[in-house]
Parts: structure tokens; sequence; C-alpha cells
């Protein structure tokens, strides 16, 4: 039980990860197959990984309902639109008509009216947090603001902006940008080496 | 349901979110709660349809039997549920992202390491070019932690301005993103729900 | 109370409200400025243009209705592109949002260009869990990672589906994704395949490198993108129309920035001086 | 072997080599040494400042699905919790994610047991806010009137949110994150943040551990020889010669 319990998951992700690595890098047909096949499976669990959120949220939301707390009607909404989205998307697949209704008129504008609302963010913040602090902030700052400087109106009243804006884009922020993704990469093959091996193990998460 | 039904409701949803700008209100609270509810609702939908149409009906119709052990490996996870349980999970947990692991760590190290240095291999014929390799390289220093040598400090430091240079460009960008998703629900409200204008 | 300690303590709703005329205003009133084209997207542009008939092109539909704004502008320019081009077209959906608007451009292509005929020449395919390993899946073992298309019915009836034999007979790949590096690694490793994106205008930057190495041989991104890519395929839509309020916009957030700085530094200097006045 | 990954297995055995020879070196003689981060001392700072306004620091993880970031965000989170317990100074923790909540509170805990202040820990002090996490942060910065803000982990939206609103008290920031989208704002409103893998470069030099040191080792060392190829390969390219380009593409 004790190998099942800590061992086999080490095992289980040394092994999947070393077939997928070994068959990229050396050209052994049998193992191609084999990663293909293994690679399928990462996909029907991920499918399955999309249906864990409910667990959580009728948990905590169920919770509030039993306890009566303040909150309990609209943690009703929750699990109504939950169960709604469920039963339709079940019955019909997302293909059904009354799916996607629910899609264009319900999910749709929340979905995207709840990103769009981050624009006051941006807003507010610009007026109280993106205070210059020090050199770096002053020539981000600087930078952002001659690229806000590059679209449409201010073209025609500044013709020198985009000439500006598309050298600051082209030389600084390419080279500035491709140091973030060499610097991510080794960290990347770091965290992904860890992981194959068993020295990170927090994503197994607790229990006994 | 009909779509001005639809359009109607999109729109007291859409509002309702927009009304959090004034003070947090009760309506937000409710829009809130139900796009809570049918994120989850709508990925679990797209995943129970992908596990039908990926494992299930090849298992039943074309008898791919070999499918059973994901399909077994998958309902584990649901043990994530129950503290108690929870360890039933981890050999699925720990295929899901060592697969993962192994799939970025092939893609990396040419995306984004060697094709990324190969491309900064340019001539150093033009000013554009020079400032182009210095500020990457010094960039790409920052990220060497264990460099702490007197000389190398200002390169670093004239690295980290090239970055606060993307950053702000960046920045600009995410602006643009913001206003333009803004002016989405905008064009919804003005002319998809009000026909105003066009 | 002075003034610029008036400036540092407005109440943020009225910035709200000036934001808001701010950006209906255009809508409703359009100026109608010139949109210069940039290098970039008419390099991208000419890029689909040098596709030839016949050419089979992955089209990746991989952002959910939190970025519809910049994205669905770009699909609609994009798909009727490649569709003056009779390319023949493979959707892909590797996100979970995403398959209205796959079905919305399918749908699409079909009314609007009658030799576009489903099954032929274009097939739209159903989304699929796992992102990167999903592509993966792709790049190993396309034939086999697909039972069944979008609409449900068997991919195996479908005479485009059979003259597939793999990742590798494709020679483009147009990815519209909210700027990510999880499509790229995988996609990057069939040899031969043309890489093509378009993307929010947030998530630029973090592929303005992977495009600037030749990686790519097209980038678009955010409604700008969208717009002038409207102008270059000549069907002006939603984004041409949306590009006064970016504008107007810009204009304001940058008089923020400036305004919140001026009444920061004002108040610092003032806390020194208090400082120094408490020290005497 | 496939054709065009040549150089890439190099690359990978040799950090895996390094990774190994670093680590055991680390675990014989204990040495490690990497360049000062400003963002700790910042971290400190706030900490102090907190304690002269008698005010608490705030400290959220974001609201990104757990990833290695949090990993880093632990360690983080001790140093943090070991320098309120010094100065007898409250941290208040918003938190996202129901599992790190278990996580949260031991390592806190660990850290006023180490400093024999158990007895003054605010047990409250953690608190889960799920989906609420948003207006919950701003309330809790806002009441609280916090003098220092720590967020640290995988960023979304909500950074810009805690940004705004611990501005308003004038509150020491530091934020850090590999999310490349959120970079931008945390640069602009903080006071010192942590960009990327400075994260991790962190981690390892507050409680250097074999694995961390052999990372970091390892990421550095074949870094650096990539930048000096770039600039070598620049100056061959200047005069013609294009092998250098050729070769690492192999």
């Amino acid at each position: 039980m004790q190998f099942i319990k800590s061992k086999l998951p080490l095992v289980v992700t040394f092994v999947a990860a070393f077939i997928i690595i070994a068959q990229f890098y050396f050209d052994i047909p049998a193992w191609k197959t084999l990663a293909a096949e293994l690679l399928r499976w990462n996909v029907i669990l991920a499918a399955f990984a999309l249906t864990l959120g409910i667990g959580g949220i009728v948990k905590l939301h169920w919770g509030r309902i039993a306890r009566k707390s303040p909150t309990a009607i609209y943690s009703a909404f929750t699990l109504g639109t939950l169960a709604l989205f469920l039963v339709i998307g079940i019955a019909q697949t997302t293909r059904g008509t009354t799916y996607g209704w629910l899609y264009d008129y319900i999910y749709n504008p929340v979905a995207a009216t709840s990103y769009a609302t981050t624009f006051f963010f941006i807003t507010s913040a610009a007026y109280r947090a993106f205070r210059i602090k020090n050199s770096y902030a002053a020539v981000l700052m600087i930078s952002a603001i001659l690229m806000m400087l590059q679209v449409g109106a201010f073209a025609a009243f500044m013709p020198f902006a985009p000439k500006i804006s598309a050298w600051l884009w082209n030389i600084p922020t390419s080279a500035g940008m491709r140091a973030v993704v060499i610097g991510g990469a080794l960290s990347m093959v770091g965290n992904s080496f860890r992981v194959i091996v068993g020295l990170e193990r927090g994503h197994l998460g607790g229990g006994e | 349901m009909s779509a001005t039904t639809g359009t109607w409701l999109a729109a007291f949803l859409t509002l309702g979110l927009f009304s959090w700008m004034w003070k947090e209100n009760p309506w937000f609270r409710l829009v809130e709660h139900i796009y809570v509810g049918c994120a989850l609702g709508h990925l679990a939908v797209t995943g129970y349809q992908n596990v039908v149409d990926i494992a299930i009906k090849p298992l039943t119709q074309t008898g791919k039997y070999i499918l059973i052990i994901p399909l077994i490996m998958g309902l584990l996870l649901f043990s994530r549920w129950s503290r108690k349980y929870m360890w039933a999970s981890r050999s699925s947990m720990g295929f899901l992202v060592g697969t993962l692991a192994a799939v970025a760590m092939n893609g990396a190290i040419k995306a984004q390491l060697t094709q990324q240095v190969a491309a900064t291999m340019m001539p150093l014929n033009s000013i554009n070019n020079i400032i182009f390799v210095v500020l990457t390289a010094s960039a790409t220093l920052y990220f060497v932690f264990t460099l702490q040598q007197k000389w190398a400090l200002p390169i670093i430091d004239l690295g980290k301005y090239a970055m606060m240079i993307a950053f702000g460009a960046t920045f600009g960008n995410t602006v643009m993103s913001r206003i333009s998703l803004f002016t989405g629900r905008l064009q919804f409200l003005l002319f998809t729900w009000l026909k105003i204008g066009s | 109370m002075t003034m610029i300690q008036k400036l540092n303590s407005i109440d943020v709703r009225i910035l709200y409200l000036i934001m808001v005329v701010a950006a209906i205003y255009p809508l409703l009133n359009p100026i109608g400025l010139p949109l210069p084209i940039t290098d970039r997207v008419r390099d991208s542009y000419a890029a689909i243009d040098a596709l030839q008939p016949g050419d089979l092109v992955f089209y990746g539909i991989d952002y959910s209705p939190t970025q519809e704004a910049e994205m669905w502008p770009q699909t609609l320019a994009i798909g009727h592109h490649l569709a003056r081009k009779g390319v023949k077209i493979v959707m892909l959906n590797m996100i979970e949002g995403a398959y209205r608007y796959e079905e919305r451009i399918r749908d699409i292509i079909l009314d609007e260009y009658p030799e576009y005929q489903y099954g032929v020449n274009i097939i739209a395919l159903p989304f699929t869990a796992g992102r990167e390993a999903a592509f993966m899946s792709v790049v190993q073992d396309f034939k086999g990672l697909y039972t069944y298309d979008l609409a449900g019915a068997p991919v195996g009836d479908l005479p485009l589906w059979n003259e597939i034999n793999g990742a590798g007979d494709f020679t483009m790949y147009v990815e519209l994704a909210d700027a990510a590096d999880w499509w790229l690694r995988p996609m990057s490793q069939v040899p031969g395949l043309q890489l093509w994106t378009g993307t929010v205008a947030s998530g630029a930057s973090t592929m303005a490198p992977l495009y600037q190495s030749g990686q790519m041989v097209g980038f678009i991104y955010g409604m700008a993108g969208a717009a002038e890519y409207e102008v270059l395929v000549k069907k002006p839509g939603s984004a041409a129309a949306a590009m006064d309020t970016q504008s107007m916009g810009h204009a304001l957030i940058i008089l923020f920035v400036i305004l919140g700085n001026i009444g920061y530094q004002a108040q610092k200097s003032a806390e020194a001086k208090a400082k120094a006045a408490a020290k005497k | 072997m496939n054709p065009g990954l040549y150089v890439q297995l190099v690359i990978l055995v040799a950090f895996i080599g390094v990774f190994y020879v670093s680590g055991a070196k680390f675990r014989s003689d204990g040495k490690f040494s990497a360049r000062k981060l400003e963002a700790l001392a910042k971290m400190e700072e706030a900490i102090g400042r907190a304690t002269e306004m008698g005010k608490p620091v705030h400290w959220s993880y974001g609201m990104g699905a757990f990833d290695a970031q949090y990993l880093a965000a632990f360690v983080l989170l001790e140093y943090a919790a070991t320098l309120c317990a010094k100065y007898d100074t409250r941290m208040i923790c918003s938190i996202y994610l129901p599992e790190v909540v278990p996580m949260t509170e031991e390592i806190i805990r660990k850290a006023y047991i180490e400093q024999g202040k158990l007895e003054t820990l605010h047990t409250e002090d953690v608190r889960f806010w799920g989906g609420s996490h948003n207006p919950a942060m701003i309330g809790t910065i806002s009441r609280e009137q916090v003098a220092g803000n720590f967020m640290i982990g995988s960023l979304f939206h909500e950074s810009i949110l805690s940004l705004e609103a611990a501005a308003r008290y004038n509150a020491i920031q530091v934020m850090g994150t590999s999310n490349t989208h959120q970079l931008p704002f945390i640069a602009a409103g903080c006071d010192a943040i942590f960009i990327g893998a400075e994260m991790f470069a962190a981690a390892a030099q507050l409680e250097p551990t074999p694995v961390r040191v052999g990372s970091v080792v390892a990421a550095d060392m074949i870094t650096s020889i990539f930048v000096a190829l770039m600039v070598v390969g620049a100056l061959l390219a200047t005069v013609g010669n294009t092998a250098l380009k050729t070769m690492i593409l192999k």
C-alpha cells in the first residue's frame, strides 16, 4: 500500500516522461507509437481534469447555503447556473441549439465583460498606482507612453511618434523580451527535470 | 428562447458587471456568481464531451480496449475531492504533470534557447544591430544570479533597463487590449442591444 | 487643500465616467482617421498571400470570449483571406471556450464561398483538452487523435481527412491565440511547417522576439492588427471602426498617469518638508 | 538519433550533469553565494517600516493555478513570516486556492516557532477567500491600511487591484511572477520586483538546498556560455562567418 501511495506516482511520472523524451531524441519506431498513445492518454486525463473544479465550488457554495450564510442566495445562483449548463450540455452536447443559446447569451457576455472591467482597473491604477518611484519605473513609463502614442490619431499630429515606437519595439523591446525568453528556457528545463525525477512533488497533493 | 430575450439577458449581465465601477452592489455580486457557475459548467461539459469523443466512443465502438487505462486513471483524479483518499489521484496527477513536463522540456531548449541565441548572432555593421546584441546579452546576464563580480554589475543594470523598456511596451499594448475589450462590450450594448447608429 | 493636493484626491469614479464618455463618443461619431499599415502586418499578409490553391493549412482558433473583441475581427479577416486563396483549411481548437468561434467562421466560409464544401476542402475539428500535450499529439499522430469532427460526425467519412497523412502534409499553421508558447514549442517541431500567429495586444511583446528570430512567418496583434488586416483584405469590419476609441483611451490614460505622478511628487516633497521641519 | 537535435541533447545532458555535480558539491562544502537581490532587501524594509508605523503587512499568491511559482513563493513567505515574527508585526494573507491554506499556515507557524514567538501568532490572519479573493483582498488592504504589500506567485490582473489598493496607503510593495503579461504592471507600481527566474534564485539564496543550488548553478552556467556564444557569433557574423550560428542549430 505504501508503494502505491508514495512510490508508484513517482515511477509513473518518470517512465511516461522518459519514453516521451527518449523517442524525441532517438528514432525508435515502437517508442514513437507508444509516445503517441501516452499523449492521447494525457489528453483524456486533461479532459477529466477540466471537471475537477466542480468539487471545491460545490463544497464551498453548498456549505454557505447549508449554513444559511447571508450570501446563500448568491451561492444558489452559482450552483443553479452550474446545474443548468451541466444538464443541458450533457443532454444535447455543446452542439445543441439550447446550449448554443446559453453560451451566446450567458457565458459569452459575462466572460467578455468580466475581462472588460480590467479597463477600469487600469484607469484607476494609471492615476493612483503607477507612481514613478525609481529610475527603472521612469524608463518603463516613458516607453509605455511612446508605445501608446503610436496608435491612430496621434500619428496625424506627431508623425515622428510611430517611428520612435517602431524603433523601441524592434530593438530594445525585442532584445529585452528575448532575454526573458532565454532566461525562462532553462528555468523551464530545471522545473520539468525536477518534476520528472521526483524532486518536486507539490502537484501530487497532500493527504495521507 | 429567442435572440431578443437573449440580447436583453446579455445586456442585463453586462451592465451588472460594469455596475461595480460605481460601487460594489448586489447586482454585480449576482452576475459574478453566475459567472463562476457557467464558467465551471462550460469547462466540465467540454471536458465530458472530450472524454466521450476521444475515449469512450473509440472504446465501445471500435474496441480500443487499451483506453480503459486512461479512463480509470481519469476517474481516480476525482479522489482529490476527498482529503482521505487524495493519495489515489497521485499516479494520475503524476502522469499528467510528468508527460506535460517532458513535452515542454523537449520544445523549450530549441524554441527558447538555441534559436533565440542564433537569431541574435547578427553582423555588428549597424548601430541598431550593435544595440540589439548588447542589450540582449546584458539583459540575459541579469538571469545569471551567481554572477556578482563588480565589473558585471553595470552590465546587468543596463540589461534591467532594456527589460524595463520591453515591459513599458507590453504595458502600452495591454492598455490597448483592455480598451479593445471594453469597446467590444460597448459595441454590443450600443449596436446590438440598443440598436443605436449603425 | 492646495490645487496639487486636490489633484491627488480625485474620485476615481469621475475618471471612469470620463473614460466611458471618451469611448462611446467616437463609436457613435467615427472620425475615420486614415489607418497606416505597418510593415509587419503587410509582411504577414504577404506570407498568407503566397499560399497556393490546394495547400493544406491548419487554422487554430484558441481564444475564449474574454478575448473576443480583439480576436474575432482577426479570425474573420484572416478567414476571408484563406478562403480567397483557395487553400484546404483544417480548423483546430484547443481552448475550452473557443468552439463557438470555430463554428461561426466555418459557416461564414461555407456561406460566402461556394467553392468551399464541407469535408472536401474544409474541416472543423472539435475541442481537445491538454494544451501543449494536445498540440504534441497533433505533431506526432494527428490522424490518431481525432475520431469525430466539430459537428460530431465521424472524420473517416470526410474525403479531405482521408487525403491527409499527418501534420507533415501541411504548408502553414495559422494560430489565433492569446499569445502563448504552448502551441509554438510543439508545432515548431514539424519540419517545413510555416508558423503564423495572431494574438491579443497584451501578449504581443512575448511573441515579438520569436517573430524577430524568424520562427514565425507572420504575426499580427490586437485590434490594431485586425483593423489593418481588414484594410488589406478590403473587408472593413468592427476593428477599423473601433480605432478612434483606442486613441482617445490612450490619451486619457497618459493624462491620468501624468496627473497621478504630479500629485505623488508633490506629496512626497510636502512630506519631506514636514519631516525637515519636525527635525528642527 | 533524430536530426537537428544534437546540440539540444548536449545542453540537456550538460544541465543534468552540472545540476548533480554542483548539488553534491554544495552538500559537501555548503558554499553558495549569489547576487544580492534588491527585492529581498525591500521586503525587509517594508516589514521594518510597518513595525515603526504599527500597521500590518499583506500577502497574496495571486489567482493562478498551482504551479512551480507557488513553490518559490513558499520560501519567500517563510522569509517574510520570520521577519514579521522577529519584529512583532502582523501579516495578513489573502488566499485564493484552498489547497495552499494548510501549507501557508504550516510555513508561518514554523517561522514563529523558530523565532520563539508562537504566542504572538494571530492564526486568523491566514484568510481563505476562494472566488471572492479580489473584493476581499481590496477590502482587507483598505481596512487595515497596510504598510507593506507582497504578492508573489502566478499573478493575473488581480495584481493591479492589489497595487492600486495598497498605493492609497503608500505601502511599500514587492511583487514577483513569471507571468510576463503582469510583469509590466508590477514593475510600474512596485518598489521592487522579482522577475521570473529571480523568484527561484531568491529561494536558493534564502534557504539553499542541493536541489535549489544545483538548479540555479546549472541554469547560470549554461546561460552564461550562451551569452558568450551570442557575442562571439555576432563578431564572427560581422566578418561574414556564420559557422557558429549553423552549429548551434544542429
